[in-house]
């Protein structure tokens, strides 16, 4: 068995990371509400130009900057989400309300596991959720031990966006607390996982047990230190570009 | 505590009060997910010496009071987007496992608002009608997979209107799943399809309550008088 | 919000955390080969007496101890497992050839995942493995973007024996190394979850981005310090009771 | 090394040198699942400067050689309930997330043992036959999700019997999953529904592998001569 460590992943700037992403992609966007928000990742998004984009997020953006500023910018044909209202999320509001961007509403938890599965190989799994409601419309339902479930599909990415606080080389990666959110599994259903990282670790430097991404889910790694919180900017007031 | 939530009304309990009522139900050793707005209220009246621990749909369990504003960390926030603290013994963990408790049956308790409840227990809560811009939310998820799901509501709309009807209007958020309400005008348990009255707010009578009712309401049991703190 | 700390679960003997464990229970037990196997928990439950059950584990035992004697003693009426088969499984093997035990083969990705699925409410999923295999056999197929998969069951527990290394009185868990393996989902899909840990913390002294089971999934704790391995006892030719 | 891997044989392949063979194949950056037994030797020769990382099945990405006898710590095994070590930047997590890495296509080859693998792809090497005791493991998941599956294999049985078939007469693992057979032989790969051979052992001609081959192979493209190390 060689003894040299494992398959590391490439340090990247956001530019780089994002230079191949293609007009129609499905981005799935980690964070809930600001808290593991990939601001400056969806800020190189927003640079990079590309259309047409299918976002997977919990919400809709909120303010001038991050999603609601790609929104904003025209970039977005369609959000999959389980919460799109917010404080500010005007620009989603006129959006939709104007025809101008597709909305499919997921409650939240068959998100999360549409997005798991699609991670896992799963194409398809049963809940209980929603059943017998608007958002079980078209869906297939089926009966197990006396109970009604609807059938839900998986859900992957050509790309995730994820905010992480600490990645090791081999992109392992850590979260500080309710940031972790939506990160590890959009990792898993994106055929490229590109994370911001506020640190950067030597492989080794991070405990195994510890890990809570291994690497193996995470493409490429942007440095991003002392990265802002959507929420602060917002409060400033401030928009991007 | 917002205005709301102290302003004095002619009968029936305030606000506070209907949180207060409701937490005095919350069982020892439960684990609590509570909605946006009145229902987090209910965790400041829990009854000194119940362990009680509040689930977050974004991956938190244990989690306690908000904090100083010095120390607020956008990233320890609530499902309501709130500032949070973490309490001793709290977890955090990703969106998936989080509605694996929540999915999985492991949630004890969801205490959330309403806006229509009918007497099979089928609950409206996320959407008044089909206007505007659907958010759901973790509604859905909580309704079809907490252990119990009780609402807490006003007993009508700010128009008069019952929000306790024979049948919901607007779209549903689960299909019966409702066991308990907590009210301005009482405590509204369902059984066997049926609105049953379990008590009463202070100076409102049975027949008042049933009369705000959309729906048959059972007030022949015995029904405890509520006796809010001052 | 109240500052009290949450809910806290028992710390219990052996003896008393399996006192109610019915005839004809199922019974999740931890553990992949020797690593993670919860022993002491396993002779408990010897002693303590139920019959008929059903036992889902990956393996089917080894030598005379755990598992192994628990089938030897004739309390198992079947085994869900991947891999029946082990240098010393001779009572499994044995009890199976002369039809006195049940098999359900499951490859292992599959058990890993009902087991899952069990504790997450979710009861069937599709997945590739297993298609056109004997072990699809009698299970619905169904095509998703042109390609067949199995449909799979939960799979639940009335209890679980899991092996952790450290506890807090939370009942958040944390694994040593790959002792994890099971453990985690084992203790979401049981009724009843009983932990056995070397360590037992007070709330507080785990760092919560740390837990690796969350205390919600985890009902009775017992304190078992220094541990035995399945692996050292078979080694030394330990024989239980 | 077991005595089988270095014997000495008439023509074709060691076990060590057919795990070699392997090993020159497994590409830059892969992760990597390896069976239990000659797939095992294959880690050993992967050359220099490539980086590899191993997964078990039993939740660890990034492990490494077997522990010194003093160092040996039974929870950390691997699927082969062999003691092991972690390299710089391994990783632990429980079954359902280590099997979400296998279902989901993150594990970018599967290099296992065969009994039977047809021109199609289709691979029988969990049972032979229909007697004794069914034990799958972790093979179905393997060949299912993994993004290609390799097989290393004698290119007959003991007896004689051809291992590469026109189709598999024992219980399948998997349909349609296997793309290279590396033998004491040679190299196969499947191409459109056929056995293509791509390489030859020392002293071993295209026609000897063809004729031990219970399919048809084509012979007719460029084949490698094999130079094994020493």
């Amino acid at each position: 068995m060689t003894k040299a460590m494992g398959v590391t992943r490439p340090v990247m700037t956001a530019e780089e990371a994002l230079a191949d992403v293609k007009d129609g992609a499905t981005v799935l966007i980690g964070g809930f509400g600001g808290s593991g928000n990939p601001v400056e990742l969806i800020h190189a998004l927003i640079d990079q130009g590309a259309r047409e984009l299918t976002v997977v997020n919990n919400n809709a953006g909120n303010g001038e900057v991050g999603l609601a500023a790609l929104i904003r910018e025209g970039r977005v044909a369609k959000v999959i989400c389980s919460f799109p209202r917010s404080a500010a999320s005007h620009h989603f509001n006129e959006a939709y309300l104007n025809g101008r961007i597709e909305l499919e509403t997921v409650p939240q938890g068959t998100l999360a596991e549409r997005i798991r599965a699609g991670g896992s190989g799963i194409p398809a799994f049963y809940t209980r959720t929603s059943v017998g409601t608007p958002l079980a419309e078209g869906k297939p339902v089926a009966t197990f031990d006396g109970r009604d479930y609807v059938q839900e599909r998986a859900i992957t990415g050509d790309l995730a966006l994820v905010k992480a606080s600490r990645a090791d080389r081999c992109g392992n990666l850590q979260f500080h607390l309710a940031m972790r959110n939506f990160g590890p599994i959009m990792c898993m259903a994106a055929t490229c996982a590109v994370v911001q990282a506020d640190e950067i670790l030597e492989p080794g430097e991070m405990d195994p047990e510890q890990v809570v991404t291994p690497g193996i889910f995470v493409n490429r790694l942007v440095h991003v230190p002392g990265a802002v919180q959507e929420q602060v900017l917002f409060e400033q007031g401030a928009r991007y570009p | 505590m917002t205005e709301a939530a102290t302003k004095p009304r002619a009968a029936g309990l305030t606000r506070s009060q209907m949180a207060w009522r409701a937490a005095q139900d919350i069982p020892d050793g439960a684990f609590v997910n509570l909605g946006i707005g009145m229902p987090e209220l209910a965790a400041q009246y829990v009854p000194e010496g119940r362990q009680v621990t509040y689930h977050s749909e974004n991956g938190i369990l244990g989690f306690g009071e908000g904090p100083a504003p010095e120390d607020v960390d956008w990233d320890l926030i609530n499902a309501g987007k709130k500032p949070v603290t973490l309490n001793p013994g709290a977890s955090i963990f990703h969106h998936a496992d989080s509605f694996a408790m929540i999915r999985g049956g492991h949630i004890d308790l969801a205490l959330l608002g309403a806006f229509q409840i009918a007497p099979n227990g089928d609950l409206a809560n996320w959407r008044a009608g089909n206007e505007g811009i659907p958010a759901v939310g973790g509604a859905m998820d909580l309704v079809s997979g907490a252990k119990a799901v009780w609402c807490i509501t006003e007993h009508t709309t700010k128009t008069g209107e019952p929000k306790l009807v024979e049948s919901c209007s607007y779209p549903l958020t689960g299909i019966k799943v409702v066991s308990r309400i907590y009210t301005n005008l009482g405590v509204v348990h369902i059984e066997d399809g049926r609105f049953v009255l379990k008590a009463v707010a202070p100076g409102v009578t049975p027949e008042e309550v049933a009369e705000k009712t959309g729906a048959f309401l059972d007030i022949s049991g015995e029904i405890e008088r509520i006796a809010p703190p001052a």
